[in-house]
Formats: structure tokens, sequence, C-alpha cells
């Protein structure tokens, strides 16, 4: 079974139709791309399926369970992780906080057991910090753990925003134009990075990106809009080759 | 209620709240465009109401204590106290521009409290009388007597707030006023000179404050250094319950606010005692089920 | 030595002009003894507390009276920010004269050291009943500003005027500081009340009262003690013509008081408000009782106090066993052609 | 000074706080040209555009537009001059209507014939903008709000445009399309001064290029040198971000 | 417009930093032999000061970490003070056990009020806030066993292991232990995963959600946490006072609260700390102005905010 099932998902913002029966999965373990004209509703997609939209039919299946309609972190708890597309860190907070923060959910400990310094509490408290340690290592910045997030470089600051998702320990990661704003040896790193959280984590990976050069490299299966409807899903090959694609999104190389 | 007492609170909360709306649109004006809760509006209107009844005296011994009297103590004092209101910008919010939210809260606050010390120390705390003639002729419907005093200020807050709005929403200038509110920084990059602009809501904020101050003194017939302190509450709630930032809004939210501290009043089994817990109480209730007021608009945040 | 006597008054907030004439009239009383010799010989001194009629502020003056050392206080003009403060001049056994406020929950507080000099709220309830009487009104409107005084008032009224037959046709309660009362004046008329009972201040009485004159209402409008100021016959202008009051003894209706309303204006450039007269005695009658104690103990003064039989410009003040007045000093009286002048 | 040139940069230095974000860089736009200035991430692109446009005042250093030392001048004065800035991130009005938007881009503007004829213009280079021109800003995509960005800026009729990242988050077809705008203005006689991360869509179409890099100019020349020369250009561009 | 920064102290590499706990404890230290030096009205304006700090470190919770603003906080304290009050004079309930039902009535109220309007926005959430502030302060105006208007006379003095407290200085004390209990809570639970949440949702709501966060119900837990606090200094206020009425619980002080949470620093407690006694302090001191002291204390507050937007002791790295 797919870990993601979107069926038959629907969205519309007054009179405008933003999503119409959009049907679509997710293997397990796979690195998978949504890639689309600006304005096709890929964003919105990731919105409903984090549940920051409510999509007006369909439903979502998250392995298996029903995740249509939850609030957003109920979601995360369920093991859906997402970044933004413009950079939503907490940048007056140092980058260990920003890490830690995405365990809150992984986590139980409340006002009175921190009141009363419980021993458990502290416990608590040690691991969420060493956990939080750890996700920057492993996107490469624990040396600015104390430094303030929004001093960081952009390119960080999508490795910490990458980083705070992990850290909530999802089965399924969204990221919304990653490599936007990065320069050509940054997108490289980025690309590496993310093949190392499917094959070293085994969390699965759903993209949205502009970047062809990045997409074709990385997904194993894209998904393509336009003007809010599904028209290619498959290997990268069978989308470059997909005249509505090229038409709609590709464009002719020159 | 009979169908006369109904009708009567009806007039009775018309009246009230075409004050408040009048109040609380210049709230909304300078809230929309640096979204600042100007605690100090209230004293604005107090302020008003003081060179009203100045002014008003002294043209009084030659024009007397009729219309004329108070059409030039209206104007005199939406002029005045609209340099006083660009002066309090210029001088306490500029400099605050980029502070912290809270701290330009407080900002206010402090002005509030400086024009409200300002006026107890040079009166004292005296109640002064705005005596008037304009009579009590009027039309009477059924039982309910409505006096051409009341329906020329319901008129002329009325058609001041129009009168806004069209500014508002045709003028260049009012273009540029909500582009402020919207990007003080694109806002330069479009040849908007942002102070003026800022300058310009405070003046007219404050000079409507000052008209309502002085149709208020007129009418009930007292000024004192207080008597800003409820209408700036009143004005606020009135603002935020019609969408703040929004200007039908603010004159929709100053209606229903004067309506349903009228109907609050003759609550059946309760006294007038319980009123404002009915006031409150279905603002609440209000704000529950439409969270962004009558006109507010609801913003999806786009993630 | 000299003799340290604290006034606390409201000098800011909305009474601070009430305040202000307290604190005035005190002074001269005061000056005016020290002229003659001062009490016992020593000079009297004063130091001024300002409670802004507010419960805390009043805490905190009160207490800053105390630490001074005072040997005695005057003063307190809001029934509410009176109350938290007798039990710190309790529990210092500091003697303390009351000028204005009159709730009857004063009384009921009080630990035998405090002292009312005006009348309070029930006496001002059996003046006001036997006033509707005289008048032949049957239904009371009785309106209040839900303060500690005016609620109190209302109260004690409404219950004394049921306890004498009458009928109360509605009672209401406004706020304080705001303007408009049609809701609460379109109330009142279609409750068929043939007279109204208005027992807060004077800012709110006269807004009232026009307003009631000019919706048409054409029943009595009788006011509590607290309206007594010009600025009240100011304000209401024409509407307040017929209107009745239950005047503390003011100076104008006081006939050995006119020295002292020309020489307040003198000194002061404003004219004595509705407490000057009283203030003035209290300022008095607290050097009276020092004199009388033949020191400034403060036990001795405060029995002093209890033994007091003083004649002032306001009148006689002599307390009961519970340190009220034992005559009400109200007196009715009726606007006419902008003056206050007695009712016969 | 050359004739032609329109804008120039005199050794501008900018910090933001205590922070030095500029570190004294020189630069000159010629009439009629396409400059671009490329750049690292944080390299100081946009804070040079928004030293030009009056945004952030230079601490030390000047700039000159059209023969007149504008340094001081603040921002608002200088869209009548017929210097435009579309800033980095759109910076569109979103609560308020395209043609709303449209209109304040000529908000120095008395003439409301001239206007009229200014949005036709606008309208014929974006008919999209034309289609949608009652709705609300917010809810044009990504490549639509650009298209706004740069049809408002063109209401003040410029003589010189600051461009700041016109591609970023753009589809491939959309660059091409709005690049193609850019080209097509710059026929009609606007000069452009282009801010780009995206070397090979920059160099594609300008005459001359600066590379900026922690503040600092590096590199500048021919475009077309510039273009043959990407292996250098990727070194300063593929660095240490920031 | 930026909100001030504030960095919760989690995030600091070491948690005591001797160049703060010395200087901490030096105040401690000052406060408790204070009354031993001085006389009863300035041990009055101490104890005042003290019950603004704890009022303020309440307040600071809901709108300096968790970023609501709140227009309505001296509705709790009335809520405490009135509890504690009628079931001590009333009931003759004895006053410690009064704390307890108290801080669950504070508790009930806080979520009848806030759950259902903490999503709303910063604005519209003021004057919800306003509004409840003002619903209880009618309320115990309007009710018998409330006292009415004239409030709740002769309310028992606490006694503790057969000791009454009864003077100023007794009180001090125990707003001093209360004070510093508060502060021991606050340090507590800002450096605790739900303080952190509080920051999170406060600088990103969306961000927050994204990452696991439910923000109504951290939102709700500031909300009650300060409410609670709130009460406590209801109850203790209660029995200093011995009379309280709804005079003491207006709007003006709930302005009066929010003014020392700003004034100080808003966030961090040091900060808070020095607010609430400048507010209680500054218009003892300017005593001297008379009438002109609202217009005195106005003017030095305005320049306060002007000189120090950020308040007199905000975070060193801001
Ligand atoms: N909250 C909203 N209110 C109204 N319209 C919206 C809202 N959110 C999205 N839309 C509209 O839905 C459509 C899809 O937007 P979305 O952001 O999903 O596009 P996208 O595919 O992510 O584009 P891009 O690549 O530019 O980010 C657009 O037309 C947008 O204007
Ligand atoms: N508002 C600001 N406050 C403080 N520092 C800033 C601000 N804006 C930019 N900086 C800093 O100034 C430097 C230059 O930034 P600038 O935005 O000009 O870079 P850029 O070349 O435009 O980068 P990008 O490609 O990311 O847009 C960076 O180090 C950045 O962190
Ligand atoms: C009329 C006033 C002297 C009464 C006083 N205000 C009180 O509260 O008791
Ligand atoms: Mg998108
Ligand atoms: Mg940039």
């Amino acid at each position: 079974m797919a870990l993601l099932e979107v069926r038959d998902l629907r969205l519309s913002f007054g009179g405008l139709k933003v999503l119409h029966d959009i049907s679509f999965s997710v293997e397990k373990g796979a690195i998978n791309s949504l890639i689309g004209p600006n304005g096709a509703g890929k964003t919105s997609l990731f919105n409903c399926l984090t549940g920051f939209y409510k999509p007006k039919g369909g439903s979502i299946r998250l392995g298996g369970r029903p995740i249509t309609g939850l609030p957003p972190h109920r979601i995360t708890a369920l093991g859906l992780a997402r970044t933004f597309q413009n950079i939503r860190l907490f940048k007056e907070m140092t980058v260990l906080e920003n890490a830690m923060s995405g365990q809150h959910c992984r986590s139980r400990h409340g006002i009175v057991s921190a009141i009363l310094h419980l021993p458990s509490q502290r416990r608590e408290e040690e691991n969420i910090r060493t956990t939080g340690m750890r996700w920057l290592d492993f996107v490469g910045i624990q040396q600015h753990a104390h430094r303030l997030a929004g001093g960081l470089s952009y390119g960080d600051q999508r490795r910490l925003e990458l980083a705070r998702a992990l850290a909530s320990t999802p089965e399924l990661i969204l990221l919304d134009e990653p490599a936007a704003g990065l320069n050509e040896r940054e997108k490289l790193d980025l690309v590496h990075l993310i093949r190392r959280v499917r094959d070293e984590t085994g969390v699965t990976v759903l993209l949205i990106e502009h970047d062809m050069g990045l997409v074709m490299q990385v997904s194993e299966k894209i998904v393509v809009f336009d003007y809010g409807q599904k028209i290619a899903d498959g290997t990268p090959e069978a989308v470059r080759a997909d005249p509505r694609v090229i038409e709609a999104y590709l464009g002719t190389e020159d | 209620m009979t169908l006369d007492l109904v009708i009567q609170q009806l007039v009775n909360g018309l009246i009230v709240g075409s004050f408040y709306a009048l109040i609380a649109l210049g709230y909304s004006m300078v809230f929309g465009v640096i979204k600042l809760l100007n605690f100090a509006h209230g004293d604005i209107y107090m302020n008003g109401a003081f060179v009203g009844l100045v002014v008003f005296s002294f043209v009084g011994i030659w024009v007397g204590n009729g219309w004329l009297g108070v059409v030039c103590a209206l104007l005199v004092s939406m002029l005045a106290v609209g340099l006083l209101g660009v002066v309090i910008e210029r001088f306490a919010y500029r400099p605050m521009r980029n502070a912290p939210r809270l701290s330009i809260l407080i900002t206010a606050l402090g002005a509030s409290m400086v024009l409200n010390g300002t006026a107890l120390a040079l009166t004292g705390g005296k109640h002064y009388a705005f005596n008037t003639d304009l009579g009590f002729a009027g039309v009477d419907i059924s039982t309910v007597h409505i006096t051409y005093t009341q329906m020329v200020l319901v008129a002329a807050s009325i058609s001041l707030m129009a009168g806004m709005q069209a500014f508002v929403s045709r003028t260049m200038y009012g273009k540029a006023m909500r582009a402020v509110s919207i990007d003080m920084g694109a806002s330069r990059l479009m040849g908007i000179d942002v102070d003026r602009v800022i300058a310009l809501t405070f003046f007219m904020g404050s000079a409507l404050a000052a008209g309502g101050g002085v149709m208020a003194g007129a009418y009930y017939g007292s000024v004192h250094f207080f008597m800003g302190f409820i209408m700036g509450l009143k004005a606020f709630t009135a603002a935020v319950i019609g969408g703040i930032g929004s200007v039908p809004g603010a004159m929709l939210g100053g209606l229903l606010l004067g309506l349903l501290e009228a109907f609050g009043s003759s609550l059946p089994f309760v006294g007038s005692e319980w009123r404002d817990v009915f006031v409150f109480g279905t603002l609440i209730l209000f704000l529950v089920f439409k969270p962004t007021g009558i006109l507010g608009r609801s913003v999806v945040e786009r993630v | 030595a000299d003799i340290k006597i604290g006034i606390v008054a409201p000098m800011t907030g909305q009474l601070a002009s009430e305040g202000q004439d307290m604190e005035n009239a005190v002074k001269m009383a005061i000056e005016a003894a020290n002229a003659k010799g001062g009490a016992n010989g020593d000079k009297v001194i004063t130091i001024t507390a300002d409670d802004a009629c507010d419960p805390q502020q009043a805490v905190t003056a009160g207490s800053k009276l105390v630490s001074e050392g005072v040997t005695a206080i005057v003063g307190g003009y809001c029934s509410g920010a009176v109350l938290p403060t007798l039990k710190i001049y309790g529990d210092a056994g500091i003697p303390f004269v009351i000028i204005g406020a009159n709730s009857t929950k004063l009384v009921a507080a009080n630990q035998g050291n405090a002292f009312l000099a005006n009348s309070t709220g029930d006496m001002q309830a059996t003046t006001a009943v036997e006033l509707f009487k005289k008048n032949g009104f049957k239904k009371i409107a009785v309106i209040d500003e839900g303060d500690a005084y005016s609620s109190d008032l209302a109260k004690l009224t409404a219950e004394a005027f049921m306890g004498a037959g009458g009928e109360i046709a509605t009672k209401e309660t406004t706020n304080a500081g705001e303007q408009d009362y049609s809701a609460v004046v379109t109330k009142i008329k279609s409750s068929g009340a043939d007279a109204v009972f208005w027992t807060a201040y004077h800012a709110g009485g006269a807004l009232l009262t026009k307003q009631l004159r000019q919706a048409g209402f054409q029943g009595g409008i009788v006011l509590g003690d607290g309206n007594n100021s010009p600025e009240y016959l100011e304000i209401a202008g024409s509407a307040g013509e017929g209107v009745y009051l239950l005047s503390p003894p003011t100076v104008d209706l006081l006939s050995g008081a006119g020295d002292f309303k020309g020489k307040y204006k003198e000194t002061y450039g404003r004219d004595a408000g509705a407490y000057a007269a009283l203030s003035y005695d209290v300022g008095d009658l607290i050097v009276d009782a020092i004199a009388r104690a033949k020191s400034a103990d403060q036990k001795a003064i405060i029995e002093a106090l209890k033994a007091s039989d003083f004649k002032g410009l306001a009148g006689e003040i002599k307390f009961t066993d519970k340190n009220t007045l034992q005559t009400s000093n109200f007196r009715p009286v009726i606007a006419k052609g902008g003056k206050w002048v007695a009712v016969e | 000074m050359e004739p032609d040139i329109v804008l120039s940069a005199d050794r501008i230095v900018t910090r933001y706080g205590g922070i030095k974000a500029l570190h004294g860089v020189s630069l000159s736009v010629k009439r009629g040209q396409i400059v671009a200035l490329l750049g690292a991430n944080g390299a100081g692109k946009s804070t040079t555009l928004r030293t030009l446009s009056g945004l952030i005042a230079a601490s030390s250093g000047s700039v000159r537009f059209l023969g007149e030392d504008i340094t001081k001048v603040p921002a608002h004065r200088l869209p009548h001059r017929g210097l435009v800035h579309v800033p980095e991130g759109r910076r569109i009005f979103g609560d308020m209507t395209i043609k709303e938007n449209l209109d304040l881009g000529s908000f120095t503007l008395a003439d409301d014939v001239e206007r009229r004829r200014r949005l036709d213009h606008v309208f014929e280079l974006f008919p999209i903008l034309a289609r949608r021109q009652n709705g609300d800003a917010r809810n044009l995509s990504g490549g639509e709000q650009q298209m706004l960005a740069i049809g408002r800026a063109l209401m003040a009729a410029p003589k010189v445009l600051l461009l700041d990242e016109p591609s970023m988050g753009l589809a491939p077809q959309l660059i091409k399309e709005v690049m193609n705008i850019v080209q097509r203005l710059n026929r009609e006689g606007v000069t452009i001064l282009l801010v780009e991360q995206n070397s090979k869509v920059a160099l594609k179409f300008a005459d001359y290029g600066y590379v900026l890099k922690a503040g600092r100019i590096v590199l500048e020349g021919l475009g077309s040198d510039l273009a043959s020369n990407e292996a250098v250009i990727s070194a300063y561009l593929g660095g240490v971000a920031a | 417009m930026t909100e001030a920064r504030i960095l919760p102290a989690a995030a600091q590499p070491r948690l005591m930093r001797w160049s703060v706990v010395l200087p901490a404890l030096a105040a401690v230290a000052c406060a408790l032999v204070l009354p031993q030096f001085a006389n009863a009205y300035v041990t009055e304006v101490a104890t005042t000061a003290l019950l603004y700090v704890v009022l303020c470190l309440g307040l600071n919770i809901v709108v300096g970490y968790a970023g609501l603003l709140d227009l309505g906080y001296a509705a709790f304290f009335a809520v405490g003070a009135y509890t504690s009050g009628i079931l001590t004079a009333e009931f003759g309930l004895n006053f410690w056990l009064t704390i307890p039902v108290a801080m669950a009535a504070a508790c009930v109220a806080g979520i009848i009020i806030g759950a259902p309007t903490l999503r709303l926005r910063s604005d519209y959430l003021a004057i919800v806030t306003l509004g409840f502030g003002e619903i209880v302060r009618i309320i115990a105006r309007n009710l018998d066993i409330t006292g009415g208007a004239s409030g709740l006379i002769g309310i028992e003095r606490p006694e503790i292991f057969g000791f009454k407290l009864m003077q100023v200085q007794h009180f001090y004390y125990a707003f001093l232990v209360l004070a510093l209990l508060t502060a021991f809570v606050c340090l507590s639970v800002e450096r605790s995963r739900m303080g952190r949440a509080w920051f999170y949702v406060r600088y990103d709501e969306d961000a927050a959600a994204g990452i696991g966060i439910n923000r109504v119900s951290a939102k709700l837990q500031a909300y009650m946490m300060g409410a609670v606090i709130a009460s406590v200094a209801g109850c203790l206020y209660a029995a200093k006072m011995t009379a309280i009425s709804p005079e003491s619980f207006t709007f003006n002080q709930s302005l009066l609260i929010l003014l020392g949470v700003v004034l100080g620093g808003m966030g961090r407690i040091p900060g808070v700390v020095l607010g609430a006694i400048l507010v209680a302090l500054l218009p003892e001191v300017l005593r001297g102005a008379g009438t002109y002291r609202p217009l005195v204390t106005a003017v030095a507050l305005l320049a306060i905010m002007l000189f120090r937007p950020n308040g007199l002791w905000p975070d060193k790295r801001v």
C-alpha cells in the first residue's frame, strides 16, 4: 500500500477552483516531485495535505489512516512534516532551538512537571537537546547551533528548515521549492542531502521545485499540475517527453 | 417592549451610535495605516470639545449661541485639533515606527495620559457648560419626538463618514493610505511620501474626533477633561467590531454598539446595570463566530 | 512641636475639583486657627495626600500620612476609597474625621476612631422620602452610577420609600463618564414614574436632567448630595429649574458664611464648592478637639471628638455613639432662577 | 563624466545597524543598456539596488542619476524623475486590486489621460493583468505577481528600471517570457539594471555585467565576455554564501 | 514592525551565570531587610510594588511569552480576590484553603473565555479580553454575594502557624515570598518544552502548527497560567486590604499591569520586575506634583518609551 494516497481532492476559494479532483499516491521510501506552472496549485495541495487548508472534497490517507481535515498539529504528529515555500524559521531564536522545536509533538512534559523539575522532565529536556543537535549535525550546520536562525545564510536556513522538519520523526516530508534562491553548488549539495534523508533515515520525500535539472536528477516519479489539474504522472523520462507537459510547463528547448 | 419603545430606543441607539462611529472611524484609519491602537484618540476627542467650547464662547459674542456658532466651533476645532494629531504623531509615534508593537501601544497610552493630565491641570477638573440654543423643535413619529438638531447631527456625521469613505476609495491619496498600510517600503518606491500620508491620516482622524467632540459637547451641553476616556473605549470597541482598518466597518460597528447599548438598557427581567455585560457578551459571541469583525477581511494566511 | 494634620482627598481623577475644595477649605480653617495661636499654643500644619478616589491609592496615601506621624486626619470624599483605609487608621489609632464620604458601610467598618461629619446615607434617604411625600410623588425612578456611594444611597432610599408605602417605578444604573442617558431616559418615561431620584454626582446629574427634560419628562427631579455644585446649574441650564436637591450645608445656604465665601474666592480664585463650608468646619473642629483634649494624644482627641458640641458655618456637629451626626444637616433646596434656594 | 552615463554609484558603503553590507561599491549604467549585477546569496545585490533607489541611505559614497547627485534624495522623490525600482519579492499590494496596484505605480502623475495611456500599454504587454484587473492582487500566482510588479513600475514611465531577481520562483517558461519583456522594454528605450543570481539567464541579455562578492565588486566586463567566462563567474557565484 | 526579540533562556549555553545570579541574590537580600529600615509608608509602597511584580510576571506569560495582547488581566486578579474574600468572609473558610479554590476558579474562567477566543488575531483578542474584564467587574458590582458596588468588607486576616498576618510588614513578606515563587515558576517554565512552545507560537503561528504544536492549546495554557498567578495575587490582596471593591479591578488596573510588563522590557524576568516596581513607585515618587501628578507621570513614561523603545532593561542580545 502507498504511504500517501490522495483521492479526488478538491479545493476552492470563493469562486476560484484551485484543485480539481486530484488523485495520486506516493510509495513508501520514494523521492517524488510535484511540478507545474506558477499558480497551478502545488503549494495549495501541500497546504491541504498538512491541514492548513480544508479541502472541499476528496480524501487523504497517510499510511492507510485518513487525515483529511485534521488540524496541522495532529497531522504532524501522525508523521507528516513540511517546509515552507518562503522560509518560515523562528528567526529570533537560536538554530538549536529551531531544531528542538520539531520534537514538540514527540515529547510530553508540561508546565507542572517543569515547575516541579521532575527528573523525568529533566531527562526529556536533555533528550530534546541532544536529538536537536543530532539533526543539525545531519544537515551539517551544528557549528551554528547557538547562533540566531535569522543570521544564517540562505542556504543554511533551508537546511535548518529541513532539520526542524526531520526532528519531528516524520514518515513523509514535503519540501516546497527547497532550491529556490540557491546557487548551482548549493543545489548540488541539496540533491545529495535529499538522497541522504531517504537513504539514511528512510523518510519518504515529496518535493515541489521549478529547477528542472534538480527535479530530473533526484526524483523517481513526477506529478505534473496545470490549472489545478493533474496532467501527467510518471518517471522523469516519461514526463519530459509528454507533449502536454512540454506545452504547459517546460516549453521547447532552445 | 411596546413598539413606541422600540422605535425610541432605535432612535437613541442611532444617535449615540453615530458619535461612536465618527470617533471609531479615526481610530480605524490610524490603525489601518500604522497598526497602532491609538489610545490617545479619546483624548483628542476631548481636546476637540474644549477647543470647540472656547471658540464657541468667543464667537458667541458676535453670532450668538445658535447654529452659526456651533459651525464655527466645529470648523476651527477640526482644523486645530487635526494639527494637534499631526504634532502627536510627529513627536510621539514617528520615533517609534520601528519599535515593537506593544511599545508603541504603551507610547499611545502615554500620549493619552499627557493630553488628559494637561487638561486636568488646566481646568482643575471642572465641568464646563456648553450652552447652545438649538431648540427642541422637531418631528413626531407616533410618540417619538426627534429634534432637528438630532437629525442634523446624524446627517452631519454620516456625511463626514461618507466623505471619508469616498476619499479613501476614490482619490489617489486614499489609495496611497491603503498602500502605506500594506507595505511602507513598497509605497515609497511608488513615489509616495509615507511620512506625509501618515501625517494626513492623523490629521483627518483627529479632525473627525474633534468634530465628534464639538458636536457631542454642543449636543449634550457639557465638556470636561475625562469625557474622552469612555469615548475612546467605545470607539476602540466599535472599530474592532466593525473590522479594524475598515472605514465602513467602523461606521457599522459604531451604530451597532449604539444600538446594543440602547437595547441593552431595556433588557427584560434585569436592569440597566447589566447593560455592559449584555453588550460585551454579545460582542464576544459575535467575534467567536465572525473572527474578523463585521467587514474585516478574512485573510487566509498563505503559507 | 508642630501638630501635623493629614488631609486625604481626591486631588486627581474625576473628582479632583471637589478634592481641591476640601484641601483649600481645611487649610483656610487651620491658617485661621494658627493666626489665633494654633492648638494648645502649637502651630498646626497640614499634609495633603491624594487618594484619587481610588481604593488602592487611598491605602498608600493613608499609610503615607500614618508614617508621617500625623496627629489626626481629615478628608475623604469617596466612600469607596475611604473604606479600605478605615482599617489602617483604626489599627494606628488615629482620629479621622470624614468630610464627604457618607455610605452607611463606613459606619459598619468603623473601628471607633472615625467620625462622619457629613450626614449618612440613611439620613439622606429619610430626608428624600419626606421630600417625595411632601410633593406627592408616588412612583419614583431611582438612578445611580454603580459606585459604592450612589448605589448605597439608591438602595437605602428605595427601601425607605417602599417602607413608607411608596412605589419604585424602576431602578437603573448608568456609567460614570458617559454622556448619553437617552436609553435610561426612555426607560424612566415608559415606567410611568412621577419623579426621578438621582443619587450620584453632578456631572451625570446635569446631563440626566437635561436629557429628561428634552425628552419631555414632566415629573419631579430630585438629586442626592453629590450634585451640589455650581457646575450643575450651569450645565443643566433652564432644564434645571425646579429641580430639588438634598443639599449639604453650602455657603450659599448659610447665613453666616458670607465672609468665608468672599475670602475663599479671594484666596483661591474660585468659588467655594459644595463641601467647602463643611470642610472648613471640620478643619476647625479638629483644632477645637485638640484644644479640648489639651494634648496631641490621639486617644484623648478621639474622646474629645466624641464629646464634640461644635457650632460652625455649616451648623452644629454632635456625634451619636456610632460617631455619626446626631442631626441630619441635609437641606432640601430647589433650583430657582439659576440658584439654589431653600425649600420652606 | 561621460554624457551617456545615466546612473552611477561611487564607492557606496551601506550598513544594516552596525554591520557593513557594502564596502565601497562603484558602478555605472549607460543609457539604453541592460546591465547585470550578479552575485551569490547575501553578496549585497539587493542592498546595492536599495541604496541606489534611496530605500536605505548610504553611509558614505555617492549616487548620481541623470547628472545630479541623488545620494540624499528620499526614495519617494525618485520615481517621477524616472528611476524606478522593482524590489525583491515583488512587494505588490495584496489587499488591493490589480488596477489599484497599477494606479499606484503612477502615484506622482496628475494627468489622468496619460495614466490611461500607460495603463493600456501595460495591459498590452501583460494581457493577463487586463483580464484580472478588478481581482485582488494577492490571488495572483507567483508569475503573475511578478508581471504586476513590473507593470506597476512601468506606470511611472521609468527612464531607468532596477529589477531585483525577476526570475525568482518562476517556472522555466515564465522566466523566458519575463526576460522577453525585459528585452522589449529595453528596445523601447528603458535602461535596465538587472539583479540576478541566475547568471546564465542574465548574461544572455546583458550588455555589461558586474559581479559582487561580500559587498565588493570583484569582476566586471562586457556581457558577452563574462558569459564566455562562465568558469570565473561560477567560482564567485558558487563560493560560500554570506 | 518587528516584535522585540526575546530569547528563552534555554537558548543560552549556560543556564546559571554568576553575573546574573549575584545581583539577583543581592536584590533579594535587600528586599529581605527592607522593612527593618523603612517606615510603614515605604513598606506599604514596597508591598504594592511586589504585588505588581507578581501581576506583571503573570501577565508577562500571556503577553511576553505567548504574545497575546490581554487588556483585561485584572479580571483574574478580581476572581482571586473575590473568591478568597467571599469564602473567608461569608463562609468562614480558612484563608489558605481558599487559594486552591481561587486557582481553580481562575482556570475555569480562563477556559471559558480563552477556549473559544484565543484563535482570534491580536487586536480582536484585545477587545475580547477588555470586554471580559469589564464583564467580571460589572458582575462583581451587581451581585449581592460580592457585596455589590461597595464590595466586601471585613475580610479575615490569615494566620500561619498560629501567627496572624496583621501589619504591613507581614504582608510585605507574604508578597515577597509570592513574588519569588512566581519568578521561580516563570523561570522554570520559560526554559521548558511548554515555554519554548509559547515562543514558537508567538514568532510564527503557522510554522509552529507546521511542526506539530497545537496553537490553541499552547495559548490556552499560557492564558490559564497567567490567570492562576493573578488569582493567587488576588487572594493575598484581599487578605491585606480586608476590603475589596469593583473599583480595584478596572480597565485602568489592567492597563497599569500591561504598562509594567512593557516598560521594563517584555519577556524577560528582570525587565518585567523592574517595570512592575517602576509602575508602583513612579506615582509615589511624584506625589509632590499634586494636580500635575498625572501629567508628570505621563511625561516620564513617554520619555522612557521614546528613549528606550524596547523597555528599560531589554534583553542584551537584541
Ligand atoms: N488563500 C487563498 N486565497 C485565494 N486564492 C488562493 C489562496 N491560496 C492560493 N490561491 C490561488 O490558488 C492558485 C494556486 O496557488 P498555489 O500557491 O498553490 O500555486 P503554486 O502552484 O504553488 O504556484 P507557485 O509555483 O507560483 O508557488 C493561485 O491562483 C492562487 O492565487
Ligand atoms: N534588513 C536587513 N537587516 C540586516 N542585515 C541585512 C538586511 N538585509 C540584508 N542584510 C544583510 O546584508 C547582506 C547583503 O544582503 P543582500 O540582501 O543585499 O544580498 P543579495 O545579494 O541580494 O542576496 P540574495 O541573493 O539572497 O537576495 C547580507 O549579509 C544580509 O544578511
Ligand atoms: C456626596 C459625596 C460627598 C458622597 C461621597 N462621594 C461618598 O462616596 O460617600
Ligand atoms: Mg507554490
Ligand atoms: Mg537580494
